[in-house]
């Protein structure tokens, strides 16, 4: 044993795991030292999340050795590995919507104290390190980022020597990433070493110390990411060369706008949606409106409101002049409507069926797959297999379910059956959410290509970057509210965020909380 | 340790195997049932399921296994569709006594007659009285959200109660002695639902299962409905993706179980029980949900596990008769096979694997 | 002819109402771990004659009610076996666990009918019982009456101020999250079933050995799926289990002492009476939408299968 | 020569501890007196209707040459098997049709509920009975008569308060029923459902008494099972098997009461002072010997209508079919 490998608080060296079909990690080695920001990067499905699990105690890796300041390290559970002094964030948070922030929280700890000390911990906590919380609030009323919020001071109160964050800043503002940085840098003044994942290229080289590389399972390079840039950092994810979308001159198309909302007010059919408020916009023939905005903010309901999931009120939905507001989802098909949600599995697609059977679910009303009431199954065979072929989805046959398909290759599917069916008007949510590099590519180009063919495009995503690449027009969602829209040249990121809704809230963290954090922690022990 | 894998899609084979298994094992532990009974169990398992079918009397027991299994098929196919979109009807006893209750009460209402409307316009109420208490749940859910499971149920009570007011009062025979139940349709033959062809116990309730079979199967295949059922059991954000209405959907499936449950019940008190009584309901609506599992929700499927169960009634009777078999044991017996089909069923949708506490090599160091 | 004594009814229907409260305030447990058990008629019916088979060999009510919560427990832990390892549908399963109960009971009581069981003796309060009003309303009831009482208010401390009733309701909010964090929700699930298949049981015996008592085939009559409807009713709140389970016992004597008492409402109506109102008082519950979704378990009825 | 094969069909399970337990209790007893000249075989829980008609179908291939069919609703389907199979004899229970091969049976219950309405007019002290009715049928219409009309001769006082639970099988709501009269103050209770529930609950309050019924509920004595009311099948049921024996069978309508040993008074406990124990013997061995008859005139109907005149008696059809209460009964018979 070497002494640098004393001095490291985590070694992890020839970790494998594999999952039928997928070897998810790959005799993956790497190490981080106290105070220490090391990022994971890797591109969709490259098994950053399953690590960083193990070292969790949630997944028992087949092979490899973890050590923990030296000593062996094999948590069998999420249990152990909080009694050695790791905390975690999780991508999808694991949070309780009907139970309240303090409940959430003991939930996350070893030996919570009483509810009331709780709370009052909570509070001292979150206000030292600038995120407000009120304990005796319900979860599910929580903005994203408040939630978020729960699941650090979670983490904070345990007083962790390892922090691990899996892509915590997707569903944050700028600022609010500002703030949580501001936290993420103190608690690494103080000692403690933070694992960090996430895509987002420009916050890792501005957080992170060091950062390893994963592709398909394996660790392809490691790296000091304010070293290289972003673009260096993304071809190493990838492994080949990226392209920047092309865009068509623009067309100047004559007539009615092909999309109108005015005043678009619903409420949120989820217990704890976010309900919209007066959304109006227009969309031009051959225009792509992008709609930003932390996760939660009402792009689900906005996508359910625009595609007549969610019924609103005559007036509030024209496409081309035709009032479309109480009209349901097929009659907006038939109007020239594609929507394709954030949620591929089991929204946009049944997970349990056919990819044949997944083309019929939208396409049977423009591509005329059924008469009278009967389907036409040869016909959506060959409309499923087109799909499929034009838009290389990578799958065994059109026979296979929609489960069975990998997620970027289930979003190309989805994207591919709705922009084929020759749109006026194309809702997307999340275009490349969870698809790699240069799927996403050809994703958007593809979008760019229907909207230079005259469609009104709404692609409503969190990721910034995507939004400035294909967007004519930006707007930012905000409790349920629609920002005016602005054309995207001349943008900043600074204006962007305050769109957003700037940082919820929070203030950056006074100096001494971590003070305020070891005193509590002090108590709790005794 | 044993470990379940979710395979990609459904195994074909497994699911058409499961059923099979199922049975299989039902055999081997309601032989091992009814030899703690003391009982010889491999007579009893023949008695139950080979002498019905081609035992010595067997020209009599097949074509009641079509008169039992009738209701039961045609029932199960209602609730089968139901259930593919996860709407859970469970009240099909009290629909299918509210079926021959309006049924009945039509045919009676025109006594005597000889119209040849009268059995239509009889079958006709029939499904409406079905459909009609089915829609209380559907009506509620919609509304309010109220549970179908639990209201559907309560109306089974309800409905038993007013079966049996309608035979002491309203329905009650006047030439009956003062004795509750309403008059015998064997004897007023405009409404009489016989046997369409003699000894082959297929009457007019028979044929409506057979259709609805052939039916449903059709809708499921072939057409956009059915498709759309299937999509709301599977991903219901997705069937209103495809435009499907959560309300219609759910009323569609309520009512048209009821209905069908409605038909049965009608079927079966103008042929078979021939009159409303306070004891007409035997529980048919109940089975019937064993059925459609039975025949994983499949109408073929459906047809099978009707015919098996209506086999396992009258085997059972047999075995009582020449075995002195309780008939609790041929109730647990049903039950078995119903945990079997269920327990077996992961085989379809998973893979199992076993697996050794393999090592990780950081514990040991 | 009479009139009803308000004391009276209220006695006689906290004892009406036992067994379909302990059935229910043990579904609740099983639902707020997110598991749906339609099976409570099955479990009741064989707490029922297990119970009642205990206390007839060994002499003891206790042991009856002792065998009666294990039987049911162990019942109950088919159900488990299939929904929580081989992952089979709820609703299915709980039907055949009826199913199969009320056969399997019938078959194992096949030697008790017309056996007498030993009674079970009253709490003895001394003086208090003599109190009047809450003496003979409240304080001359066997102790199951109370005991039924006492583990309503025992679920609702657990689930109130326990950690582990924190985990409990944690794992039928979300399963996942549950198991992200290292909460074992097989095992608690397993647990939380076997205690709802226990409380069934007992409901059973109370039938058989408190209220009726006596054993007969089928003796509970569909009361396991009242204990349903009331868990619903009550919006998965322990207290409100209790009131909504009186509140069908009430209705249940109180029909037969209109009738006793020669009030000429049609008897027909009067019978159906217990069942319309609960249907009503679902409707009135669920009709405040939000509510009922904040209240009713997230994961109720929804299979886990954790892959990693 | 093979045995004479003998089946019974029972509506409800034998282990009810009612009506269809008697009747099997029956069916032991030709066994018992039998032996091996006979051979019977069951199906218990059939539901009336279609399972019927087909269970008696598939009894009489299996062999039976006579076979007893227990219950009222089973009446269409034996007369309908009996026309299939001319060579079976078949026996009906409490119906109302017959053919050559088709006899109908019944016990004339209300003998015996006339001396436990002696009994019951002599014991109340609240002078208020409490008698819990299945369905509205004439058989039990008959019986709450017959009760009201003998413990009004013994006590003019007393009253009679009915609860009809529309179920001849619940033993919870029968403890219920029976809870809800003795709230009412009733201190005697009467039972024509079948489940023992109702004796257990009387046997809860001190001073309520009650009575078996269908089978002797002897478990309950001395109180509150006082005495009680005995559906007893084996002598009619050894009385056709010997007919069916010798060659003699033919179709028949029997209405037996205590005075055939159909209807058979359970010993009366010593809960019950000896001279009204006396007093009840007397009535029963009146009854017996034809000399006396429980629906004797002067009797009127419940609207004050004239029924009976002094010293008539009703006709067996009036009481087949009885669908009112005598003077003196308060509520109305559901309809
Ligand atoms: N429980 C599981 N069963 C089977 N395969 C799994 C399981 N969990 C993960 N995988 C597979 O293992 C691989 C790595 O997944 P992992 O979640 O670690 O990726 P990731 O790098 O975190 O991706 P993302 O950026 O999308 O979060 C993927 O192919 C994934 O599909
Ligand atoms: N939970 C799971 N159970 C079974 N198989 C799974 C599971 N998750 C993923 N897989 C399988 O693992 C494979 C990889 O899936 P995954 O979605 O992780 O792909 P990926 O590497 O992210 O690819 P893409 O970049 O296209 O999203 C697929 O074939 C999928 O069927
Ligand atoms: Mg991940
Ligand atoms: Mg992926």
């Amino acid at each position: 044993m070497t002494g640098t490998e004393t001095a490291q608080l985590l070694t992890i060296r020839g970790l494998t795991k594999a999952y039928p079909g997928v070897v998810a990690n790959s005799d993956v080695s790497f190490s981080v030292a106290p105070g220490e920001v090391h990022a994971l990067l890797g591109e969709n499905g490259a098994g950053k999340s399953t690590l960083v699990k193990a070292i969790y105690g949630l997944v028992r890796p087949d092979s490899g050795e973890m050590r923990m300041r030296g000593e062996p390290y094999a948590p069998t559970e999420p249990r152990a590995a909080r009694a050695a002094g790791v905390a975690m964030v999780f991508q999808h948070f694991s949070l309780f919507e009907a139970l309240n922030v303090a409940e959430n929280v003991a939930l996350g700890m070893e030996h919570p104290p009483r509810q009331r000390e709780l709370a009052a911990k909570i509070r001292a906590v979150s206000e030292a390190y600038g995120l407000p919380l009120d304990p005796s609030r319900l979860v599910g009323d929580l903005s994203a980022g408040e939630r978020q919020r729960v699941e650090i001071i979670r983490c904070l109160l345990q007083d962790p020597k390892l922090l691990i964050m899996d892509e915590p800043t997707s569903v944050l503002t700028p600022q609010e990433v500002e703030i949580l940085f501001a936290t993420l840098r103190q608690l690494s003044a103080e000692g403690t070493a933070i694992l960090y994942i996430s895509h987002k290229l420009e916050e890792i080289r501005s957080l992170c110390d060091s950062a390893t590389i994963l592709r398909r399972g394996k660790v392809v390079a490691t790296c000091t990411p304010r070293e290289v840039s972003a673009r260096d950092l993304a071809e190493m994810m990838v492994g080949t060369a990226l392209t920047p979308p092309a865009r068509a001159p623009r067309t100047d198309w004559a007539g009615a706008p092909a999309l109108e909302v005015t005043g678009l007010s619903v409420a949120s059919p989820m217990p704890f949606g976010t309900s919209l408020k007066g959304i109006g916009f227009t969309v031009a023939r051959g225009e792509v409106l992008g709609i930003a905005g932390v996760a939660g903010n009402g792009q689900d309901e906005l996508l359910l409101a625009l595609s007549g999931e969610l019924k609103s009120a005559p007036g509030m939905v024209r496409a081309a002049g035709v009032d479309l507001g109480d009209k349901g989802p097929n009659d907006r098909r038939r109007a020239g409507f594609v929507v394709a949600p954030e949620e591929r599995l089991g929204h946009a697609a049944a997970p349990g069926m056919s990819l044949v059977e997944n083309a019929l679910l939208s396409g049977w009303v423009r591509m005329g797959l059924v008469r009278r009431g009967f389907i036409d199954w040869a016909a959506t065979r060959h409309f499923a297999e087109g799909v499929v072929k034009e838009y290389d989805v990578r799958t065994p046959g059109t026979h296979v379910a929609a489960r069975a398909l990998s997620g970027g290759n289930l979003q190309k599917f989805v994207i591919g059956r709705e922009l084929s069916q020759e749109p006026a008007v194309i809702v997307i949510n999340q275009p490349t959410w969870g698809v790699d590099a240069s799927a996403a590519a050809s994703i958007r180009q593809v979008i760019l290509d229907r909207a230079a063919a005259g469609a009104a495009v709404v692609v409503i995503s969190q990721d910034l970057d995507e939004l400035m690449e294909i967007a004519d027009r930006f707007a930012a969602l905000n409790e349920g509210r629609l920002s005016a829209p602005r054309p995207v040249q001349g943008l900043t990121m600074e204006q962007v965020g305050l769109m957003m809704g700037g940082a919820h809230g929070m203030h950056v963290p006074e100096a001494g909380a971590a003070d305020v954090l070891h005193a509590e922690a002090a108590d709790a022990e005794a | 340790m044993l470990k379940l894998e979710r395979r990609p899609a459904p195994s074909r084979l497994w699911t058409a195997a499961t059923p099979v298994l199922a049975v299989i094992a039902t055999m081997i532990a309601g032989g091992l049932l009814f030899a703690a009974l003391g009982k010889a169990p491999v007579e009893a398992i023949r008695t139950i399921f080979w002498d019905p079918l081609f035992g010595e009397f067997a020209s009599y027991s097949r074509p009641q296994l079509l008169v039992k299994a009738g209701p039961l098929i045609l029932i199960a196919i209602g609730l089968s569709l139901g259930f593919k979109a996860q709407v859970w009807n469970i009240g099909a006893e009290g629909q299918y006594m509210m079926g021959a209750l309006f049924g009945a009460a039509t045919g009676l209402a025109f006594y005597p007659t000889d119209s040849v409307l009268l059995f239509p316009a009889m079958v006709v109420m029939g499904a409406f009285g079905g459909f009609l208490w089915a829609m209380i749940p559907a009506v509620l859910k919609l509304r309010f959200g109220t549970s179908e499971i639990l209201v559907s149920l309560m109306l089974v009570y309800v409905a038993q109660h007013i079966m049996s007011a309608a035979s002491f009062g309203m329905l009650r025979n006047p030439e009956g002695m003062g004795f509750p139940g309403s008059r015998n349709f064997q004897h007023y033959p405009a409404a009489f639902n016989s046997e369409l062809i003699a000894g082959t116990g297929m009457h007019w309730g028979g044929v409506a299962a057979l259709g609805a079979v052939v039916a449903a199967y059709v809708l499921l295949t072939r057409h956009i409905l059915g498709f759309h059922i299937r999509v709301a059991g599977e991903a219901p954000r997705a069937a209103r993706f495809a435009g499907v209405s959560p309300v219609l959907l759910t009323s569609i499936c309520l009512g048209t179980s009821g209905a069908l449950a409605g038909l049965a019940g009608l079927f079966e008190v103008t042929g078979p029980a021939g009159q409303i009584t306070t004891d007409f309901a035997s529980g048919y609506g109940f089975t019937a949900i064993i059925v459609a599992f039975l025949g994983r929700l499949h109408p073929v499927g459906i047809l099978l596990a009707g015919l098996l169960m209506a086999l396992t009634y009258i085997g059972g009777e047999l075995a009582q008769l020449t075995l002195n078999l309780p008939s609790a044991a041929v109730q647990a017996f049903q039950g078995m096979l119903l945990f079997f089909l269920l327990a077996f069923d992961v085989l379809a949708n998973f893979r199992i694997r076993l697996v050794g506490s393999k090592s990780v090599k950081g514990a040991g160091a | 002819m009479g009139s009803i004594d308000p004391i009276l009814l209220i006695a006689s229907l906290m004892v009406a109402s036992t067994p379909i409260l302990l059935a229910a305030i043990g579904e609740l447990v099983v639902e707020k771990a997110g598991v749906l058990n339609l099976g409570v008629e099955g479990m009741m019916i064989v707490g029922a004659i297990a119970g009642f088979a205990m206390a007839v060999e060994s002499g003891s009510p206790l042991m009856g009610f002792l065998g009666a919560a294990v039987a049911g427990a162990a019942l109950s832990l088919i159900f488990a076996f299939l929904t929580q390892v081989l992952l089979s549908n709820q609703v299915a399963t709980g039907l055949a666990l009826t199913l199969f109960g009320i056969g399997f009971s019938a078959l194992i009581g096949q030697g008790y009918t017309g056996v007498r069981p030993p009674p079970t003796p009253k709490m003895d309060f001394g003086p208090l019982s003599d109190i009047p009003v809450i003496g003979p309303m409240l304080l001359r009831h066997d102790p199951m009456v109370y005991v039924s009482i006492l583990i309503i208010a025992a679920v609702w401390a657990f689930l109130k101020f326990t950690r582990a009733g924190l985990v409990l309701r944690a794992v039928g909010e979300s399963h996942d999250a549950a198991h992200a964090l290292g909460y074992k929700v097989v095992r608690l699930r397993v647990l939380a079933i076997a205690f709802g298949g226990a409380c069934a049981g007992l409901g059973g015996a109370y039938l058989s050995l408190v209220r009726v008592p006596q054993w007969t085939e089928g003796m509970t009559a569909g009361a396991g799926w009242i204990a349903l409807a009331i868990v619903v009713f009550a919006s998965w709140r322990p207290w409100r289990v209790l009131a909504g389970a009186y509140l069908f016992g009430g209705v249940t004597v109180l029909q037969l002492n209109l009738q006793a008492a020669g009030v000429a409402i049609p008897v027909q109506y009067l019978s159906m009476a217990p069942y319309l109102i609960t249907i009503l008082v679902l409707v009135l519950i669920s009709a405040d939408r939000r509510r009922a979704a904040q209240n009713a378990p997230a994961s109720l009825g929804r299979v886990f299968h954790a892959s990693s | 020569q093979d045995p004479l094969k003998v089946g019974f069909i029972y509506v409800g399970p034998i282990g009810d501890l009612g009506w269809s337990y008697q009747h099997d209790q029956g069916r032991l007893a030709i066994e018992e007196e039998f032996g091996d000249k006979i051979e019977t075989v069951y199906l218990e829980s059939v539901p009336e209707g279609a399972d019927a008609e087909r269970a008696l179908t598939q009894m009489a291939m299996q062999g039976a040459d006579l076979i007893f069919t227990t219950s009222f609703g089973y009446m269409d389907p034996t007369i309908n098997v009996a026309a299939k199979f001319p060579d079976v004899k078949f026996e009906h229970a409490t119906g109302y049709k017959r053919a050559d091969n088709v006899s109908t049976y019944n016990a004339r219950f209300y003998e015996g509920r006339a001396v436990m309405g002696t009994i019951a007019g002599h014991m109340t002290k609240s002078n208020k009975i409490g008698y819990i009715g299945s369905f509205p049928i004439p058989e039990v219409i008959q019986g709450i008569n017959a009760t009201f009309i003998h413990a009004q001769k013994v006590n003019p006082d007393v009253e009679i308060s009915v609860v009809w639970a529309y179920t001849w099988f619940d033993p919870a709501k029968e403890a219920d029923a029976a809870k809800a009269l003795i709230e009412q103050g009733v201190d005697v209770i009467l039972a024509h459902t079948d489940s023992t529930a109702p004796l257990a609950e009387a046997a809860k309050t001190e001073g309520v008494i009650g009575f078996g019924q269908a089978s002797d509920m002897l478990d309950f004595a001395p109180s509150p099972r006082v005495s009680s009311i005995i559906d007893d099948w084996s002598p009619y049921y050894i009385k056709r098997v010997q007919a069916m024996l010798d060659g003699t069978w033919t179709s028949t309508d029997t209405w037996g009461g205590i005075g055939e040993g159909e209807v058979v008074i359970g010993e009366i406990t010593d809960a019950v002072p000896a001279e009204v124990k006396a007093e009840a013997e007397a009535l029963t061995a009146a009854i017996a010997d034809k000399s006396y008859h429980p629906f004797t005139g002067p009797l009127n109907k419940q609207d004050g209508s004239a029924w009976l005149a002094e010293g008539e008696v009703a006709d067996d059809g009036t009481l087949a079919g009885m669908n009112f209460y005598v003077e003196g009964i308060e509520g109305d018979i559901p309809q």
